[in-house]
């Protein structure tokens, strides 16, 4: 018999916990949505005072389970334990009341309040009359961050953040519920090297505390520097849990893919043509100052730098979202001004933005709709008709290439698995032929295969003539992927680095000066 | 019989007494239902409504107009489905030329507004200051009764009267309280408010006792002779009303309906006077509407 | 090639062409159902069909189908995201204007005496450029101003009534030639709102139009950042959306033989209803016009229901309220339990 | 605390630091501008001050108070994301209702003869419980049925003014109590006005009930992770709404002494206008009660201005739509500038 989800809170808030093996378990867990199991027969245990890393390809069932524990989502079959009692959790209210708290894959922050407002939300202190204390919520943010050692305004509104303030907002609010167990999906998708090490020593001190911590990640490097032990899963099926120390990176890569995959970064030599983007002074009031640059015809050039540091920001520029205030930007030799996105796919560009939910996905429509919609610019288009049969095959071709996880192409995108929407945005992009590819965090939450796979498309582009400006935040990638290294720092350019002397050490010398 | 009858408006306080009038006169009739519709002021969704009258094989439609310019479109389809077909109170455009089953219920609209001015006129002994409160400008009677105060003012008797401001409530009585203060607020001068209905004139009222202003000093004019109008008339504030005899023409309509349906024969037209209500004759109206 | 890609695994798990099912089945059959109630309702009451009846069918129709006209409009609007409130005030200003282009010379008081039995086309150009040019309007503020469609149109709403009455101080129009009084009877105002219907149905599914105004709709963010020029999209929507008003309006007063400054006051909501009854998700990127067709239908065979069953007017409007809720009740809980196989 | 922060490490990112100016600012400036726009044409046409007007200046919010009164409860709906077409219904229906409890014995014709010369707090007691039990229904729909608000409060809005009609078959409820009179006298319907709309903005800025208000509409999901019980605080807001609807009816009635089934037609749309001048989203999420305080006044302003400078009824409809627009275009433009630096 399960124990109501209010006793147990109850339980807990009195103190008097329960010592068993394991903080949190799952048995024969089986969750179905319409058209795919997401989880069938799927285990799990979470240890006291341990990190417990998840691994799995994208759609492999991690968000799921994930939701699952925190309350959101009700399997249709299985049994939750926390601390051995079998517990029914029905809202996320009761998982929160239980001690257990969730960074989610998504950011989940209420953009026009505060920080300060986020982080307490359903928890404001209150004064003798009832009403809530400001001052007091204030200083309760001060002190949290001051613990953390995250220094971000509290009474600023989430909106004018970046994504990896927002994203260290929720680290914070997650630890401020003081939780037993804390369930991190994906966390340093957003962040650089600098903040992932900063989330670790969080980590590592929860830890000491007793706090069962679950970690997604899909960077191999982040196992074995933080993980005691990790759980595979496949295909919304449980592979296996082991001890980290015990396991090289390709075991874990043949359990969670079944096959091998011999070359994370499949960098080839093309030959480097002549110059097709030349940006020379581009400022953005307030932004980014004297950006120049040059890209060439089958050229990877990798744009490297601390959060904040611009690079999302010129980017846009370029692609006419957020037209520059000064500066010139040639195109082919010629000297253009974009002022729109519309102009610069007129010019051949394709943009891959860094947030797929707000500038990304079109989370109701389909998924041909989503790969099909800038293509449809200049091409599938006759007399105003679309010529559905001859697009849609395409679309199809490139999601098989892509290993795009789904039934079929008519499924709701809001439906997908992280990576699988940022395949489909990949997709998107790849189908325009561009000249110029401008892509922005490209395999942000992408699996270890479906980041290979991509990387090829990217070579390959590359290797048929097309210009490539890469923005990653993830230092192998970086390094790995490009011909040349553009760094930058507070929205300044601070340097070039070629292929043959870049190393992790000068980029981030570069980055931090 | 069934006989279908199709109102322009249901929250209209002169037209509700004209429904209950029928409706309770068909009370009294046996075999007879009444299935009363409410066209909300819409010409289409009145014109809609005899259609499915006719789609329901009524014995006969008694139809209070909305638009009395689109009544040549009704004529129509009641004539050629053969169903009997009456007019209340609003006369139609083609009140000339009505086939042979269909007549005209009603009282002359002309009346009501020259009524109510000449008697504003006569009290003022021809000359002074007058604001005019106007109803819904699209709507017929609004035109009608405020087109009334303009031919009268344009006679010999009471050419010295004045209109110094004209405005719309849309018959309302909040809306007519405060146009009244906005007006009062400008400082404007007058002898006399001359509302297109009670309701507004009731709100003119409140609106000058609340500023403070005597009585008996304006003279205040409506159209309706409402429950609420003959109480204030009885408490002196309100000096002149017309009025319709709804009920009347309720009940005048539907005996021509039921007529028309037997197959009978009625006058094409049957008019039902109004008649001026002020202080000395208020009595007589009370237990009227 | 470096990646061993496995061969075997289908990404595409497998290749089954399962479309998706229409969503507006769930919705035909709360039509049907509300229908088949009526049926039984009539014979257990009445003692009368209420659908083996050739007049009411039409009826049934015909007396939404200037709302439907309307809706087909509404639709797209609400597709990306955007709301129209002044349909129902435009209807009255085109109606009003296009029809003093209408008068016949026998009629005596014609708005411009000397412009009378012009040839029909006129004012059915003139109403549906008024229309158009309302839309405009309604589409550059919010395009250009970023103002809110509800503000928007809000306004036009309050503006064009106020024109409608303006135009000849209140007075109707009427005497219309015989010409253009043609476009209002029989069932031409269904044939109408199903041809401008098929026409969008078309432009929506089909074409690259409808592609992007579901775009915009489902994230106007990541259209513009696909290429689509979102302000001039805006602009398009909503003179459509203005033109097929003025169409309603042209149709409203060609049945009615007169305009009047009052036509067309509360169609806005009808229309909207329609629409969101139809499937049509307020909240944009979701809906179809074969599901607003359907929604209109439903307004239409509720009222000649009500008629039939000689429900007092006093019920009939707490009546239709209900219907309308319980219309999308039953609508959002059959599709939910449907997502649930 | 036991978490030794890693006191090396610089601190991440630059704090941002951006207090912010209240938004309602802007707004303000705009209703400052439209009254000295009039005051200068005052001048020069009329030859009087527009403001320097006791009189005036009560007109002009008292004419509004009403509107006011619904326009804080629909402010708090907007907020959430939802919207509330059934205010002016809701007026309508509570106006009838409430009133029929407070009639005066001399008058003939009371609704229940044996209910007469009751206490004022009776009908206001029966008035507000009608409202929130409207409220109820449009809440309880909305958080349990997932339909949208807008088709749930319109499905209400043609109900209650069914209601309404019914409830006396059309005929107005007249001879109210001086008790109950007395409410709607005076200045008292601005005071109601203002002190409801302290009440809310108290409770908005410094009440958990605030906070989850704005926590719903900026984030239904982040909300729902948060472990807000978004139904149950859906039907509170809803419940509110419909009670301050059934305050403004009592306002209302007790202003005309009178009830009437046609009362508050169009309110629901005046209060939504106010709340959104008053730069309320309706995307939600975003909205605060001084800034629909402001939007309220400028309508008031609005109307009294054109009485007061004479404008020929045909034309103000069409300016006051104008205006509306304009209100907002320059709210718009003005924040935009402002974020610019
Ligand atoms: N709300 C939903 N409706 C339908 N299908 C869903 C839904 N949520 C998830 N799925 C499906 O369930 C499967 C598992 O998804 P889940 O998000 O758990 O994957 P994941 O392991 O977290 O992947 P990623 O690494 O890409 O985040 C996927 O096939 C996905 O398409
Ligand atoms: N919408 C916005 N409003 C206010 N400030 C913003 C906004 N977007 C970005 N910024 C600020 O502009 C600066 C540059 O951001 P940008 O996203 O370009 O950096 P980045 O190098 O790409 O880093 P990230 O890894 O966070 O994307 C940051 O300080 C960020 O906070
Ligand atoms: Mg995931
Ligand atoms: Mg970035």
């Amino acid at each position: 018999m399960a124990v109501s989800p209010t006793t147990m809170a109850a339980v807990r808030a009195s103190g008097a916990v329960p010592n068993a093996e394991y903080l949190l378990s799952a048995e024969g867990v089986r969750k179905e949505f319409p058209g795919v199991v997401a989880l069938d027969d799927v285990q799990f245990r979470l240890k006291r005072a341990s990190v417990h890393a998840l691994m799995g390809e994208n759609g492999a069932g991690k968000s799921t389970l994930m939701k699952i524990l925190a309350g959101i989502y009700i399997p249709d079959k299985g049994d939750i334990r926390l601390k051995g009692i079998e517990i029914r959790l029905k809202s996320p209210l009761d998982a929160l009341e239980n001690g257990i708290a969730m960074i989610h894959q998504e950011l989940n922050l209420m953009p026009f309040m505060t920080v300060a407002e986020n982080i307490w939300i359903r928890r404001e202190p209150k004064n003798r009359l009832g009403f809530i204390d400001h001052g007091r919520m204030h200083r309760m943010t001060e002190e949290l961050f001051a613990r953390l050692n995250i220094d971000i305004d509290p009474d600023i509104e989430v909106r004018h953040l970046s994504v990896a303030n927002r994203q260290m907002v929720e680290i914070a609010k997650a630890v401020s519920y003081n939780s037993d167990v804390l369930i991190m999906d994906e966390p340093t998708s957003a962040l650089t090297e600098r903040e992932v090490e900063h989330l670790f020593r969080i980590i590592r001190d929860l830890r000491a505390q007793g706090i069962g911590i679950v970690y997604i990640t899909h960077k191999m490097n982040e196992l074995f520097e933080i993980a005691d032990e990790f759980s595979v899963f496949r295909d919304g099926r449980y592979i296996g849990t082991h001890a980290s120390t015990d396991v090289t990176r390709d075991d874990i890569i043949r359990m969670m893919v079944g096959r091998e995959i011999t070359q994370m970064f499949p960098k080839e030599e093309v030959p480097i043509g002549e110059v097709v983007l030349s940006v020379k002074d581009l400022c953005l009031n307030g932004v980014f100052k004297n950006v120049s640059f040059e890209v060439r015809a089958g050229e990877i050039l990798g744009v490297a730098g601390l959060v904040g540091s611009g690079r999302s920001n010129v980017a846009e520029t370029l692609f006419g979202v957020t037209p520059a205030s000064s500066g010139s930007i040639e195109l082919y030799g010629k000297p253009v001004t974009i002022s729109s996105p519309t102009e610069a796919i007129r010019n051949r560009m394709a943009f891959l933005t860094e947030d797929r939910k707000d500038t990304g996905c079109l989370l109701i429509l389909d998924i041909l709709e989503n790969m099909q919609i800038a293509v449809l610019q200049d091409r599938y288009v006759k007399g105003g008709f679309v010529q559905q049969g001859a697009v849609e095959a395409t679309c199809e071709d490139m999601a098989k290439k892509l290993r795009v996880k789904t039934p079929n192409l008519y499924e709701r995108v809001e439906n997908l698995s992280g990576g699988n929407q940022q395949k489909v945005l990949i997709g998107r992009w790849l189908l325009t032929n561009p000249r110029i590819l401008i892509l922005d965090e490209p395999t942000r939450g992408i699996d270890v295969g479906a980041k290979a796979e991509i990387h090829r498309l990217v070579v390959e582009m590359a290797r048929d003539g097309v210009a490539v400006v890469m923005i990653s935040s993830e230092m192998p990638e970086v390094l790995g992927m490009s011909d040349r290294i553009m760094v930058m720092h507070e929205g300044r350019v601070t340097g070039f680095l070629n292929r043959d002397e870049a190393t992790q050490i000068k980029v981030m010398e570069l980055a931090a000066q | 019989e069934t006989v279908g009858v199709s109102m322009a408006k249901f929250d209209d306080n002169f037209l509700t007494v004209l429904r209950n009038g029928m409706t309770d006169y068909a009370k009294t009739l046996s075999g007879v239902t009444l299935q009363v519709e409410d066209a909300q002021n819409d010409v289409s969704k009145q014109q809609s409504q005899i259609q499915n009258f006719i789609a329901s094989k009524v014995d006969a439609i008694i139809v209070n107009p909305v638009d009395t310019d689109a009544t040549t479109a009704m004529s129509k389809l009641a004539a050629d489905a053969g169903i009997p077909l009456v007019y209340v109170n609003r006369q139609p455009v083609n009140v000339d030329t009505l086939p042979d089953n269909q007549a005209f219920v009603a009282s002359n609209e002309q009346e009501s507004g020259t009524l109510e001015t000449k008697e504003i006129c006569r009290i003022l002994g021809g000359k002074g200051k007058a604001v005019v409160i106007m109803g819904e400008l699209s709507n017929q009677a609004a035109r009608m009764r405020t087109q009334d105060v303009h031919d009268v003012i344009k006679t010999d008797e009471c050419k010295g009267l004045e209109i110094v401001e004209e405005q719309t409530a849309n018959w309302d009585r909040t809306q007519g309280a405060d146009l009244m203060t906005n007006w009062l607020s400008s400082g404007i001068e007058f002898d006399a408010v001359i509302s297109n209905n009670d309701e507004m004139a009731i709100g003119a009222i409140q609106a000058l006792k609340a500023a403070g202003k005597d009585m008996s000093k304006v003279v205040v004019g409506g159209v309706d002779a409402t429950q609420d109008a003959l109480a204030a008339m009885q408490a002196g504030d309100l000096d002149v009303t017309v009025f319709q005899d709804a009920a009347g023409q309720g009940k005048g309509s539907l005996d021509a309906a039921l007529k028309l349906a037997k197959g009978e024969k009625v006058d094409k037209k049957v008019y039902i006077p109004f008649q001026l209500v002020t202080p000395e004759n208020v009595k007589d109206f009370v237990t009227k509407n | 090639m470096t990646t061993k890609a496995a061969e075997g695994a289908a990404p595409l798990a497998t290749r089954q062409r399962r479309r998706r099912i229409p969503t507006e089945l769930s919705i035909f059959l709360v039509l049907v159902g509300i229908a088949l109630i009526y049926e039984v309702l009539g014979w257990m009451f009445i003692g009368q069909s209420f659908l083996m009846n050739s007049q009411r069918l039409t009826i049934m129709i015909l007396q939404v189908s200037v709302i439907g006209i309307i809706a087909v409009g509404v639709t797209q609007v609400i597709i990306t995201g955007g709301i129209d409130l002044s349909s129902g005030s435009v209807v009255g200003m085109t109606a009003m204007i296009a029809t003093s282009f209408a008068q016949s010379s026998t009629w005596g008081r014609a708005v411009f005496p000397s412009l009378t039995d012009l040839p029909a086309f006129v004012p059915i150009v003139v109403g549906l450029l008024i229309g158009a040019a309302a839309g405009l309007a309604n589409g550059a503020l919010i395009a250009y101003t970023k103002i809110p469609p509800f503000i928007a149109t809000l306004g036009m709403f309050v503006s064009a009534r106020g024109v409608a009455k303006w135009y000849t101080k209140g007075q109707p129009v009427s005497g219309i030639t015989e010409q253009f009084h043609f476009i209002g009877t029989k069932a031409w105002p269904v044939v109408v709102f199903l041809v401008v219907a098929l026409i969008f149905h078309i432009a929506l599914r089909y074409t690259r139009y409808g592609k992007f105004t579901y775009a915009i709709g489902a994230n106007p963010q990541a259209a513009r950042v696909s290429g689509i020029n979102i302000e001039a999209h805006l602009v398009k929507v909503y003179v459509i959306a203005g033109l097929l008003a003025g169409l309603a309006g042209i149709v409203t007063a060609a049945r009615a033989e007169t305009a009047q400054a009052s036509m067309g006051v509360g169609y806005e909501l009808d229309a909207i209803a329609a629409t969101v009854i139809g499937g049509t998700s307020l909240t944009g990127g979701v809906g179809r016009i074969t599901g607003t067709v359907i929604g209109t239908i439903i307004l239409g065979v509720m009222t000649s229901g009500f008629t039939f069953l000689r429900i007092d007017a006093y019920y009939q409007e707490i009546v239709k309220g209900l219907i309308i809720v319980a219309a999308v009740v039953i609508d959002v809980y059959r599709q939910k339990k449907r997502r649930k196989h």
